[in-house]
Formats: C-alpha cells, structure tokens, sequence
C-alpha cells in the first residue's frame, strides 16, 4: 500500500498497479485474475468481445464496481472499503461513459464546473474560466450556456470529455465514448481524444476503433471471458497476434 | 302531470324519512320501516291505492331533506319536520298538518352536575345539522347571555355517538327525541333530560309548494286519521264501523257522499287509511305512546276533546 | 386492372368524402347537442323551480345567518349573514388542507425514502405503512380516528395534562396561546433582524464560496442566529409575552388555543392517507434519476451527499412534482368528507347548514363547485408555470 | 491462469449475523433506527396481538359472551349477515351468493397461471356478469321475487357499485381520452372541459346532486332510481380520472405507430382500437388500476347520501347500545374487507403487467 | 425530365406521376415544383443530403402528409382530400419506414396479417398463408410467432418488409429501410430488397446505399433543398454527374 519509488519526474511507474484482481457478479465469474500495470502518461486501449468484461473492469479502476478478490493501486492508493480512500482516487480519476451521463439540468458549464467547485473548491470564476478552456480544447465553447439536452450526440460526448478534464485528472477512463454516436460524430469525438492523448494523460479506453488504437495507444488489451488475453504495442497486436483468439476477434473487426 | 298522476304511475308513494329515529322512522335489520312518520306515509298510500305498502321510504339526513323535496327526488316528506314561516314561505314548501306537536329540549351528561338550562354556559352540544334546533339554540344562548360550542353532526345517530364518546356535555333535540337517543346509550342512566322547552316544535309532514291537489290529499288523510280518533273508529272496528249511521262516520269512510272523488282520490280513501294504518291514536301508541320503548304521554298531542290540541277540521 | 382517366377527374371530393367537411359536421354536431342538452337543462331547471316556487338569486347571502359554528378563523357569529358562513367555511377548509398538504408532504418524503432505505427493517415498515394505508377508504379511516379514538380520550376532568400548558382530552388539545404585551415589539425586531441576517449571511457566503471555493456552515450558524436573537431580545425587552394558559372553566376548558377533536381527526386521516400514496411518488421519483447519473456523479468524485443533493433530487423532483400536484388537488377535495364528522368546512357549513336553511341548493352547490374549480385550477396554474420553469430543455 | 471451475466467489456467508450486519446495523445511523424500530414494533405487537386474538371473543350468542380485555369479534360474527346483504330478504340471499360464487369463478383463477379457460372465464365475468346479475339480483323477471334496490346493503351493495362502476369507467373513459387527443378543437374543448371539471370538484359534492338535486334538472317526470344515479355520479367522476390515465397511455405511443397503422390503410377506429389502444392501455395498466382502487375506496361515500354499503350496515350497528364499544372492532372489520380486495386487485395487477410485457421495451 | 418511353406489354406507364407538386410546413417550403413519372415496374432510388426533403416527398405519395399544391396520381387516383381515395391509394401502396415501426403488441404473423384481415378482409385462414409466404420470401418463417421486441434490427426490418408485401401492394416506398441497423444486419435486408427487385416491383427506394444503387437501381433521382436536381440511369449518375451539387454529394458518400 505503498506508492512506488519515484525515479523519473514526471513519469509514474505503475500509476495504476492491478494485480490478482477477481470479480464475481452473484456466482457469476466476470473478472478473471486480472494484472496489469500502467504507468504514467501510457495510453491503453482494451478491446474485446461483448460481454468480456472491458466496462467492468474500467469501472472496478475507479471503483463504480467492487472487486473481490486481489488488489486495485491508483496513484499510490489502494481501493478498498474506505471511503475516504475511494473519494481521493476518484478525484484523481476522470470518466467518460458511453451514454455520455451528462446532467441535463444543468448547462454545459454548469456541468463542467460542478465537481471543480463542490469537490475541489476551486472558486467559481476559476473553475469557470477552466472549464472554458477544456471546452475549447473540445472546440465547443460557443455551447456554454446550453442544456445537454439541446445538443447533438457528439456534442454532448465532447462535454463530458471536458467535464471530466476538468477535474484536472492524471487519468482518464473512456468506457466505449464513440459507440453511442453517428459516424460523423464519432470523428468528431476521436479527434478530440487524439488531440488529448498528444498532451501525454495516463489514458484507458475501451474502444473499437482500431484507427484510433492504432494511432495513439501505446498499448493493447485483448479482453475474452474476463481474462486478459493478449497485451500488445499496437503495431504487433495488429500484425502478429499471439493467441487464436485474439486473430479471430481481429478478422471479424477488420472485416467489418 | 300532477304528483298524484305521477304517483299512480309509479305505482307507490316515494316518502322521505329520517335514516333512523325510532319512534319516528327507523328500519329493522330487515329494512322494514316503522314509525309515526312512517305510518304517516303509510296511510296516505293507503289512501290512494288501498295498500299501505304502496310506499318507498328515502332515507334522508336533515341538510337533505329540503332540496330532495323540491328537486321531486321524494313525493312527501315526513320527517319530524318543523313548521316554521320560512320553510313554509321561501323554500317551496306547503306544511300538510301536524302529526306530533313538540318542544326542544335538553339531554345532559349527569357528570357536569346540571339540572337546569340556564346554567349551562360555556357547555359544548352536540346537534344535528340543517335544523330548527341548530337555530334556536343559538337564540336561546344569546338571548341568555351565555356561550356554548356547537358539534354539529350529519345524523342523530352521530349526534348520540358524539354524545356517548364525550365529545359533547349536552345534546339538544326535539324532546320526543331526547328519550329514544337516550336509550342508545350504554348506560341510559348516565344521562338526563333537562325540564326546560325552549321552542315549539310542531311537526308534520311536508308537500312541494304548487299542487294544490296532492297538498289537499296529504292533509285530509292526516285530518281523516285524527277524525277517525275522535269519532272512534280504529283499524279493528273499520268494518263494523260501514255500517254506522253516523253521517260523520259515513263521509269519513266513504259510504255517504263523494268526499275522495273531491281530492282525487277514492270515496273509501278514509276507509282504507284508517283500515290499514290505524287512526291517529292507534299510530301514536304504537309507536311513541306510554307501551313503547319511548313512553312519551299524549300531553298536548292528546285530542281536543281530552285536554290536548289535536284537533281537525270536520270531513264534510 | 382499372381503367381510369385522370383529367376528367373532379378537383376536390365530394363534401361528405372531405374529412375537413366531416371533421366540420362533427363538430358542429356536437357543439349543437352540448348547447341543447345544457338548454334542456337550465330551461327545466328554471321551469322546475319557478313551478315549485323555490326563490332563486344570491339575495340570501346577505340575510341572518342564525346558526352557531364551532371554529371560525374569520370572525362570526350567530348574528351574522349566510354569505359570512361562506367565508367561515372556505377558511376552514383552506386551514386543514393546508396543514394537510404540510404534514403530508413531510411524512411522505419521510416514508419514500424510507422505502429506500439500505435498512432492511426501515424499509419494510415503510413498504406495510404503505400497502395498508393506501388500500383502506379514506373515510373509513376518518371515521376511525374520530370515533374509535375519540372515546378512548379522557373526559375534560381528567385531561392528560403535560405542565399544566398543554392538555389533551376528548374535547380536544388545548395549548397554551401567547398573548404579546406592551414591549413586544422589540423581540419582532429581533426576529427581523434575525431573518434579514441570515438571509445577509446566507448571500455572503454563497459569494465567498464562488469567490474562494471555501464553504461556509450556513445552516448551522443561520439556526444558531434564528434562535438565540429573539430570545435575546426576548430577555432584552423584559419578557413581554404571556401566556394564556388553558384551565378548566365549568365543564370545558377555556382560554389557550384549542385544536379540535374533528380538525384533528380530518388532518391525521388525511396526512396518513395522503402521505402513502406521496410515499410512491417519491421512491419512484428517486427512482426514475437513471443509475448512470448517480454513477457519473460518483466518478466526479462527489460524496455521496452532494450526489443525492445536486443530482439526484434535482431531477427526481421533475418527476415528482406532477403527480404531487395531483395528490395535493385530492387532498383538498376530500378535505369535504369533513362533513361526515361534523368539522364545518365549506361542504358541510355552506353546502350543509346554509343549503338547508335557505333552500337554495342550486346556487349554493354552484358556488361550491366553482370554489373547488378555481382552487384546482390555481394550483394547476401554479404548478404549470413551475413545470415550465425547470422543464428539461431539449432540441 | 486459474481454471474457472475451480474459482468459487469468495463465501459471500449467508450467514444471519452476516446479513444482518449489511441490513440493519451498517453504520451508527442505520443501528439507531433499526433498535429505534424494533423498539416500537416489540412495544406494539404484543398487545395488538392480545387484542386482536388472545384476549378477543369469537364464540357466543349475545354481547354479555364479550368479557375479554381483548377485541369482541362475536359481534362480527353475530352481525356478518347484514354486513353482507344488508337488508336483502333472508330467503333470497341465495341469489346474491350465487353472484358471489359466479365472481369468485370468474376471477379467482386469474390468479392461477395455466388455469384452463381462464380467459373465457375473464370474460364472463367483464360481459357475462353483470348481465346475469342484472336479472338475479333485482329479480322481478323469470318467477324471481322483486327485491327494492333500497334493500341492498352491506358488502354486496359495495361490490355491486364497484363492479359496474369499474366496467362503465373504462369505456368512457376511453372515449375522453380520444376525444381529448382528437384533431378538432371543439371536440377536444368539450372534453377537456368535461374532465377538467369532474376532476376538480369533490365527490361528495357530486353524489349530493345526484342523490337529491337531480330530478331538479330533469324534465318533470323523468326519474331513475337513487341507486342508479349514485353510481352514474360515481363512474362519471372516476371516468375523468381514467380519461387522464389513459391520454398519459396515448400520448406515449410514438408517432410512427401511428403512421404505420395508416401506411396499411387502417382507419381512424381500426387505428385506434388494433393499434394504438391495445399499446396505449397495456403501457398504463398500473394508472388503470389505481384508478379502480380508487373507485372501489370511494364507493364508501354513497354512505353520505345514504346508501348502507358496508361501512353504512358497519357504522350504524356500532352504536348499538346493546353491544358496548364495538366501533373499533366495525372498523377493523371493513377495513380488513377493503384492504382484501384492494390489495389483490393491485397485485393482479402487478402479476398482469409483467406478463403482458412483449419485450418491446427498449 | 422525362421517362423514357416503355412499350413493353404489363408496364403500366405513370403508375406514379407527380406533376408540379408542392409543400409548405408552415411558412418553410420543404418541397418545390417536383415533377416525376414512374412507370410500373420501375426501381427508382431518391438520394440526397439530409433535410432535403426525401422522406417528406416519399410520405407524400401515399399521403402520410398532404401537399399544398400541384398533382400526385397515384395509379390512376389522384390524391385529394377525398377520404375514398385516399383508403384506395394506401391499399396500393406499401411503406417500409426507417424505424420498422412494428407493432409491438402483435406477434410477426399478426402484425402481417392485420391489413389483410382488416382492410381487404381475406379469410384469416388465406391470410396467415399468404403471411408465411412473405415470411418465408424475406427468409424469417421460423420467427412467425415471436413478438418485434424479441428480434433483431435486421429481422425486424425484414419483418416490416413483409408486412408490406402482405397487402399486395403495386408500389412500395422505403425510406431509408436499413439506416437504423448495424452493419451486419444491413446486409440481410438489402439482400431481401434486391430479390424483391428483380421480382418486378414498382419500387421508390430513399436510401443511402449506393451499392444497392448500383445493383438494382432503373433510376437514381438526386433531391436537394427541396427539388429534384438531377436523375439519370445509375452508371450515369455515378458516372457521369451533371450538376455540381450532384459532384459534391457524391465526393462526400463515396469518401465515407
Ligand atoms: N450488474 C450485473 N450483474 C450480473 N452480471 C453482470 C452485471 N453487469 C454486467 N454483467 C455481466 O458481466 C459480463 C461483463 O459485462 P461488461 O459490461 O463488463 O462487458 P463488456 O466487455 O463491457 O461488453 P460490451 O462490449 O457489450 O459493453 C457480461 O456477461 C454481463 O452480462
Ligand atoms: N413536421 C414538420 N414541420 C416543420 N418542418 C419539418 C417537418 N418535418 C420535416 N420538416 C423539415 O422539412 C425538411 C425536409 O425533411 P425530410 O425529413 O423530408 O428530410 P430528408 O431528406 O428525409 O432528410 P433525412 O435524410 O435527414 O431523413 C427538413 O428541413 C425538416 O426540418
Ligand atoms: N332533528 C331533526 O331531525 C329535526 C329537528 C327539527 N324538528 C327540524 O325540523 O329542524
Ligand atoms: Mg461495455
Ligand atoms: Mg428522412
């Protein structure tokens, strides 16, 4: 329950350190002796088929969902029941889900600002005059002062990317962010994310656009039956995939 | 049509009573009713169709007992009703007689240590609503000087339930009344009538305004009852009493002259009214006299002959 | 196949194929049978009543009333017009709809949240709280409360007496009734000023926070501050109030503030009865804020407090207000079924007593029914506006 | 790697101390309510039970068998005739069971799955019934001796009420609410004006005029029995309710439905009744439901206008003198006879929605 | 803007013919001047960018919306307010829409058989057969007894399909019939529609698919702003574009 020794500044080894990791649904065996280690400013991209665990285990990182079994280390901190210790990683831990769960009863800005203000006390100027910048980063500042509701699919993904930097975390996890969308909203969303991932954040992403694991990610996860399968740098997890598996997972997906 | 015309197709009489005032109007677990306001019905059924069933009694509280009588919702309405100006001049309403002259009086908890009605000040009384009673009260009180809280329930049947529950000290009615919702206690002796009358009650049974006819015949029946007393014929001696000589007897019974045909009705209307209901004493015994569970003497309902003032006007 | 020529085809349908005529036709139609039936009606009520002689017009709300009336909030007495019964009787029924909708509303959220509750035993009370109260007659449960409760109560002589202040007997609960004396109005300068700074404090700190992010204990201090002012002042200004106590005078008792026994039978049936069924509205209010919200809250790193504060109520009450409107309008309309307890509000003063004395019930049951229409519609109005103020805006 | 045969989530120990940590005593606020409620409930359920069973009188002929400190529930037993069939003659009261049985047969077995017929047995009892009772329970046709509707009384009397008031709602209130959804305007005016006003003003109110202010409206001679009008009062009120609840049903069937329906050359009345109703009413089962409650509750009023129902037949024998405080028990009784129906009615109900769920929801 | 002269026996010429027609919604004129004949037998294609007005041309023709101005015969009847008429054209013409619009309640048979049954009161009997032979044709009679909900996308489309081919319509109009389904189940309807071409149905397709286009297609007509730009034989039209906003939508579709 250690943070790891630090020897490179900037760069965390093992921001998040999952090691033995199960999880049970009832009798029902989702998460399969997981380990992995991501270090600071890696990008991940998980892949897999439905219902192979991928959301389960993104939520378990920022305890959406309780792990059993082994352990969970994000930034130096071990999930368990305390909730102190949850409130502080998850602090340090920004979400984006696939159905985008903005808050429609409050604007844009609202949304962006409301963890800043409430959970880190940023006074609201600041914390709005931040939130301006991240929407601009998403190349939507002009949609400040609308309702979710009032804005398109890919609009809205791209608030709750902000809404989510604006807790200025070290990590991000996206939970399939592009799936809910039309195609060309999506390039819009990918884009973004791509712009993120050149500014260096600890980035884990469900996903299945294998353009963009291509592009950014440092790092595959091939996910099947709550296990990790295959982990790989992209350009072998595309070329040369080790297990059988993992090929018949990509002939289906780049057939498509 | 004419209510009379209305009423023979009908087939039966639709009379409005109380929904539960023993001695009065009051069904059995069967919903047979019974009553001196009942047998007022009664006769007059008997009257038009010679049967003393020919009736439908409609249950009615005292807010209602008005508007269900103008509406025509009910054909007569005999419901110890009071006659008073207002109810005979602006509600559309033609009192038909009296067929039970009473006063308003007193029944108090025997706790609060009262034994007359001047010393309840400041006293809370359970009454029922929409009546005489709720009017005078408040005259009474005022005109005393002294204050009082009224509870003013739906029904006597409420206004005894209050009673009992303690919600109230006093209850206030009609007297022949106090009586009967004093037997409806658990223990009738915790309570006691106070002397004073402070009103005239006389009640009897009531007509919409405008058909003078119907209006005549409810009367006349009453008025043929209370003959019927004084000249002594009763539902025994009916019969026997055809063959009277006594021309007084005779139109009342309709075997001399066309006094039915003169109201619409049949000549025998007497006849069958006294035969099948009684006469006016026989109606008072039965239900209210000394031999009933209320007791009540004739008082001033006695005849004019025997020191009260029931008195009629002559059949002829 | 058919054979058919279109030029020699006529432009527009015939009338009766013409679904705009026919639309017009039924219209018209109906409209002529609603006027008819209501002419039918008016013209035989007037002919009825002109045949029976009943008077008509509203020249009776000006004459004498006569008839007492236990609880009056606007000043009456016997003396005084039917068109006064009137008011006497709105007030009360606005009285114990209003403590109805008050202690409804607060049970109800209680037990909605109850049903809720991770606690096992909690949320089982609530839920058979619920299932009995909600599937038992309303007047039923009047009749309960006033009649098989009243007779267990004490006489006034033996009076369950707390302190000699307050007093419960069958009659009622007597409390003690505060009287201002001279000096008094120091202390509602206290209140005042206790009022306006919390209410100064209040702004205060909501302008430090967005300036600093610091959260000021608003509450605590604002209660701190509404308590202890007034009482200071209170002491200040010499204790200028008394109380008049409630004492046994003859048979009752007299002086203090009296809630009677209907009152308070009508407000507890109907704040149990109603607050069930606002219980379900709750819960499913709560319920219906989908799990993703809760959860993207959680990943802000919001506690689960503010979650419930700033997310899930805000949304649940968008929810909840509609059908809680509804539960209000219901619960002033069956504030009538007073009339079977003898607790005189409107139905059972004006529609009762003064409908029977004067024997107009045309117009008297006309004035009630517009009374209870325009209440509904206010609120209705009411609610409408709120609705659209915090409506979700969409596309 | 582990095999998954071999890995068993960890012993989440059903064990009641277990349980009972995470259910009642989790954290110091749950722990003070569940002692909190316990307290209450160990407080309360003792001598509630004494009153209502251990204490209480069951057997005996007259009021002095009631010695107990605990509920007389003789007199229950003693008066379940009247409570039953009001003031229905003795020796006709076999007609009346008979409906009671034919109810009984119609219903019961919609609580049994797979039970053979039960729909044509539904049936019978939504159509069939109320005509063969139309001609029982009154009598006066087929040799059957006339029995006054002033003689019905108690839980028949509720029933009856109930009954027809809930068969009559529905479609009327299924008219409303097209009629409040419908393209003209002066349709739509009368409707909304028609609901907005029965909504609005209290039933009491409504059974008043009915009961005796109507034939002020109606031609003279024009007259139907008290009882009739009661129960038109009655389903008109309750129909306005419904016409809500099931415009609320409309209003949620996409548009598209709609289109679909007139893109198969479906008209307006096929739309509505193959299409759009079947969809609309199903969506609102539970509203329609509660409103049948509610009318079933509010059926108790017609004891203001005077109509024994149960609790009239209940409340006016309570005060019986003979029988000392018996009003607790009378209440308990009708509550228990409300609370029957009303609690099965919703939990059909339940039952119902979750089997008619085709799984179109998405 | 002519159709090309057909002297084949069976082809009834201007089975649709759309002469000078106009819309408003309100004040917005949605469709301007629109003039087209289709020939019985004709598989017309209607493309065009979002908002242009296809669906609300193609809904014109079987009157889900009423048209302010011009003519629309539609098999010799011309659409009218004359409620006569417009029953008889609706029988004519079958719709498949976007969102399947199934009816939920009814299980696939039922839902096929309703317009028969009720609307041209065949035997329920003859029905149901006929019903499981449109069934069987879109390659789903197995799934006859199920409800809409428990299928999928693509067999909810094809569903739709035969519940259209059910009425025995001469026409049918799809708007945009696979725009809602997943990539695979895209494949199956198409697949369905092109059989049912070549079966010699009048048909008017709004779709995006430009494959199907090609494949099956007499005539692509290209829609936007509310007016026919251009139409032509598909290879022309791919080929060889006219008009510049024809060129430019057809960079846009094929990039994609
Ligand atoms: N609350 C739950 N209770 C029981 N089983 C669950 C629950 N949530 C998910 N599961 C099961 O756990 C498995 C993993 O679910 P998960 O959502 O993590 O899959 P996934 O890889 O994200 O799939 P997808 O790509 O479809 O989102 C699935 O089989 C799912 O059915
Ligand atoms: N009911 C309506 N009221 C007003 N405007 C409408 C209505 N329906 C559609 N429109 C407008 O009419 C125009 C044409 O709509 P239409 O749906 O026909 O376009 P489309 O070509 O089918 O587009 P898409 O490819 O997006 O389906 C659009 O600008 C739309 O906003
Ligand atoms: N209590 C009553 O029912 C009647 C009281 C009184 N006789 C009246 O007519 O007003
Ligand atoms: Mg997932
Ligand atoms: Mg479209």
């Amino acid at each position: 329950m250690q943070t790891p020794p630090k020897d490179q500044p900037g760069k965390k080894p093992g921001i998040i350190r999952v090691e033995g990791m199960h999880k049970w649904y009832g009798d029902f065996h989702v998460l399969k002796d997981l380990n992995l280690t991501v270090d600071q400013g890696e990008r991940i991209v998980i892949c897999g088929p439905s219902g192979s665990g991928k959301s389960t285990f993104i939520r378990c990182i920022n305890r959406l969902e309780e792990h059993q079994q082994g352990k969970i280390i994000v930034d130096g901190i071990e999930l368990t029941d305390d909730v102190r210790h949850i409130d502080t990683v998850r602090r340090e831990v920004g979400m984006v889900f696939q159905h985008f769960n903005l808050f429609p009863h409050l604007t844009v800005l609202e949304n962006c600002c409301l963890s800043p203000i409430w959970v880190r006390k940023t006074p609201r100027k600041e914390a709005e005059a931040s939130a301006m910048e991240y929407l601009e980063r998403v190349k939507i500042p002009d949609q400040a002062n609308k309702f979710p509701g009032q804005l398109s699919g890919g609009q809205q993904q791209r608030v709750a990317i902000a809404r989510a930097l604006c807790m200025k975390p070290k990590i991000m996890l996206f939970d399939e962010p592009t799936s809910a969308l039309d195609p060309e909203m999506i390039k819009e969303v990918l884009d973004v994310m791509i712009e993120l991932a050149g500014s260096g954040m600890t980035m884990l992403c469900v996903t299945h656009e294998m353009g963009f694991a291509k592009t950014v990610a440092d790092r595959v996860i091939f996910m099947d039956g709550g296990e990790i399968v295959e982990q790989a740098p992209p350009h072998e997890f595309f070329t040369n995939p080790q297990e059988a598996r993992t090929q018949k997972f990509l002939q289906q997906i780049l057939a498509h | 049509a004419t209510t009379l015309e209305n009423v023979k197709e009908k087939g039966h009489l639709q009379c409005g009573v109380t929904s539960g005032l023993p001695g009065f109007s009051q069904p059995d677990e069967k919903g047979n009713w019974t009553g001196i306001d009942v047998d007022t019905c009664r006769a007059v059924a008997a009257a038009i169709f010679g049967d003393a069933n020919a009736v439908e009694f409609t249950p009615l509280t005292a807010k209602e007992r008005f508007t269900a009588l103008q509406s025509g919702e009910i054909d007569m309405l005999s419901r110890n009703t009071t006659w008073t100006l207002t109810r005979d001049a602006s509600l559309g309403l033609n009192f038909a007689g009296v067929n039970y002259y009473d006063g308003q009086g007193f029944l108090i908890n025997k706790g609060i240590g009262v034994d007359d009605a001047t010393q309840l000040d400041g006293a809370t009384i359970c009454i029922q609503a929409g009546t005489t009673t709720e009017l005078n009260l408040s005259d009474y009180f005022r005109a005393k000087g002294m204050e009082f809280k009224p509870i003013v329930f739906d029904t006597s049947e409420q206004t005894v339930q209050g009673f009992a529950a303690g919600r109230c000290d006093v209850l206030t009615s009609d007297r022949s009344q106090l009586a009967a919702l004093r037997s409806k206690l658990s223990d009738p002796s915790s309570a006691k009538i106070l002397p004073n009358t402070i009103s005239k009650e006389p009640l009897g049974p009531v007509v919409r305004q405008g058909d003078d006819q119907w209006f005549n015949i409810v009367k006349w029946v009453l008025f043929a009852q209370i003959n019927a007393e004084e000249l002594g014929v009763t539902s025994a001696n009916a019969d026997d009493m055809l063959k009277s000589d006594n021309p007084n007897i005779q139109r009342l019974l309709g075997t001399d002259g066309d006094m039915g045909a003169k109201l619409g009705l049949p000549d025998d209307f007497g006849y069958q009214a006294v035969k099948l209901v009684g006469n006016y004493g026989e109606m008072y015994d039965r239900n209210v006299g000394p031999d009933t569970p209320l007791g009540l003497d004739r008082g001033i309902n006695a005849l004019w002959t025997e020191g009260g003032i029931m008195y009629a006007p002559p059949v002829r | 196949m058919k054979k058919q020529t279109i030029d020699t085809r006529p432009a527009g349908p015939k009338p009766w194929y013409d679904p705009r005529v026919r639309s017009l036709f039924f219209q018209a139609v109906a409209i002529a049978l609603v006027f008819w039936g209501g002419w039918i009606l008016v013209d035989n009520t007037l002919s009825n009543m002109e045949s029976r002689g009943i008077s008509t017009g509203f020249g009776f709300l000006g004459e004498t009333a006569g008839f007492g009336i236990i609880m009056n909030l606007v000043p009456y007495d016997a003396t005084m017009s039917y068109g006064r019964t009137f008011w006497v009787g709105l007030t009360n029924t606005l009285l114990v709809s209003a403590m109805g909708v008050v202690a409804a509303t607060i049970l109800g959220f209680i037990i909605g949240v109850a049903r809720l509750s991770s606690n096992w035993l909690v949320a089982k009370m609530a839920l058979v709280y619920i299932e009995v109260i909600r599937n038992i007659p309303l007047l039923l449960q009047i009749f309960f409360w006033y009649f098989a409760v009243l007779s267990n109560l004490p006489s006034p002589r033996q009076s369950v007496d707390v302190g000699g202040a307050l007093f419960l007997n069958n009659r009622g609960l007597y409390l003690p009734d505060p009287v201002t004396q001279e000096g008094f109005g120091i202390v509602w300068g206290g209140i005042l000023l206790a009022i306006a700074a919390v209410v100064g404090i209040r702004i205060w700190a909501k302008k430090r926070q967005l300036a600093t992010g610091q959260i000021f204990p608003t509450f605590k201090v604002g209660v701190a501050i509404l308590v202890l002012v007034p009482i200071i002042s209170y002491l200040v200004a010499g204790r200028p109030l008394e109380w008049d106590l409630p004492a046994l005078r003859g048979f009752n008792f007299g002086g203090g503030i009296t809630i009677i026994p209907e009152l308070a039978a009508l407000w507890i049936a109907l704040s149990l009865y109603t607050a069930s069924f606002i219980a379900e509205i709750v819960r499913s209010g709560i319920l219906s804020v989908s799990k993703g919200q809760t959860e993207a809250s959680k990943a802000l790193g919001l506690p689960n407090g503010l979650t419930l504060r700033l997310v899930v109520i805000p949304q649940a009450m968008r929810v909840i207000i509609p059908p809680l409107t509804s539960q209000y309008l219901n619960l002033v309309k069956n504030s009538s079924l007073a009339t079977a307890i003898g607790y005189p509000d409107l139905v059972a003063v004006f529609m009762g007593t003064t409908l029977n004395q004067t024997g107009q019930a045309v117009e008297v049951v006309a004035i009630t029914m517009a009374v209870y229409l325009t209440i509904s519609l206010l609120i209705s109005l009411f609610m409408n506006i709120y609705n659209r103020a915090v409506a979700i805006k969409e596309r | 790697m582990m095999t998954e045969s071999t890995m068993k989530a960890p012993k989440k120990a059903l064990r009641p101390v277990k349980w009972m940590r995470e259910n009642l005593f989790s954290g110091w606020f749950n722990t003070v309510l569940t002692l909190g409620v316990a307290y209450l409930l160990v407080t309360s359920v003792g001598p509630l039970l004494n009153w209502f069973f251990l204490d209480a009188n069951f057997v005996g002929s007259d009021p002095s068998a009631c010695t107990g400190a605990g509920a007389c529930w003789l007199f229950i037993s003693q008066r379940l005739n009247f409570f039953i069939y009001g003031f229905y003659p003795d020796e006709l009261q076999w007609r009346v069971d008979v409906m009671f049985l034919l109810l009984a047969v119609s219903f019961v077995p919609q609580f049994i799955e797979r039970f053979p017929g039960r729909k044509w047995l539904g049936l019978f009892g939504i159509f069939g019934l109320p005509i063969v009772g139309y001609f029982l329970i009154p009598g006066g046709s087929f040799g059957l001796e006339e029995v006054q509707s002033s003689k019905w009384g108690g839980l028949m009397l509720t029933l009856i009420l109930a009954y027809i008031g809930i068969i009559a709602s529905l479609p009327i209130g299924i008219l409303l609410a097209l009629g409040r959804r419908s393209d003209m305007p002066i349709i739509r005016g009368i409707c909304v004006v028609f609901i907005e006003v029965w909504r609005a003003v209290p039933l009491i109110t409504v059974l008043f005029m009915a009961s005796v202010m109507l034939p002020l409206f109606l031609p003279e001679g024009v007259n139907f029995e008290k009882l009739a009008r009661a129960l038109i009062g009655i389903t008109l009120w309750q129909s306005a309710y419904m016409a809500e609840v099931i415009r609320g049903g409309l209003q949620a069937i996409p548009r598209g439905q709609y289109e679909a329906a007139d893109a198969l050359g479906l008209g307006y009345w096929r739309k509505m009744g193959l299409v759009i109703l079947p969809q609309a009413l199903k969506m609102v089962i539970p509203g329609i439901v509660n409103t049948f409650i509610s009318l079933f509750k509010d059926t108790t009023l017609v004891l203001i206008i005077g109509l024994f129902d149960i609790l009239g037949t209940v409340q006016s024998t309570v005060t019986d003198p003979a029988w000392q405080n018996v009003a607790i028990e009378g209440y308990v009784f009708v509550a228990f006879c409300f609370w029957v129906f009303c609690f099965g009615i919703s939990r059909y109900s339940q039952n119902l929605e979750r089997k008619l769920d085709t799984g179109h929801k998405t």
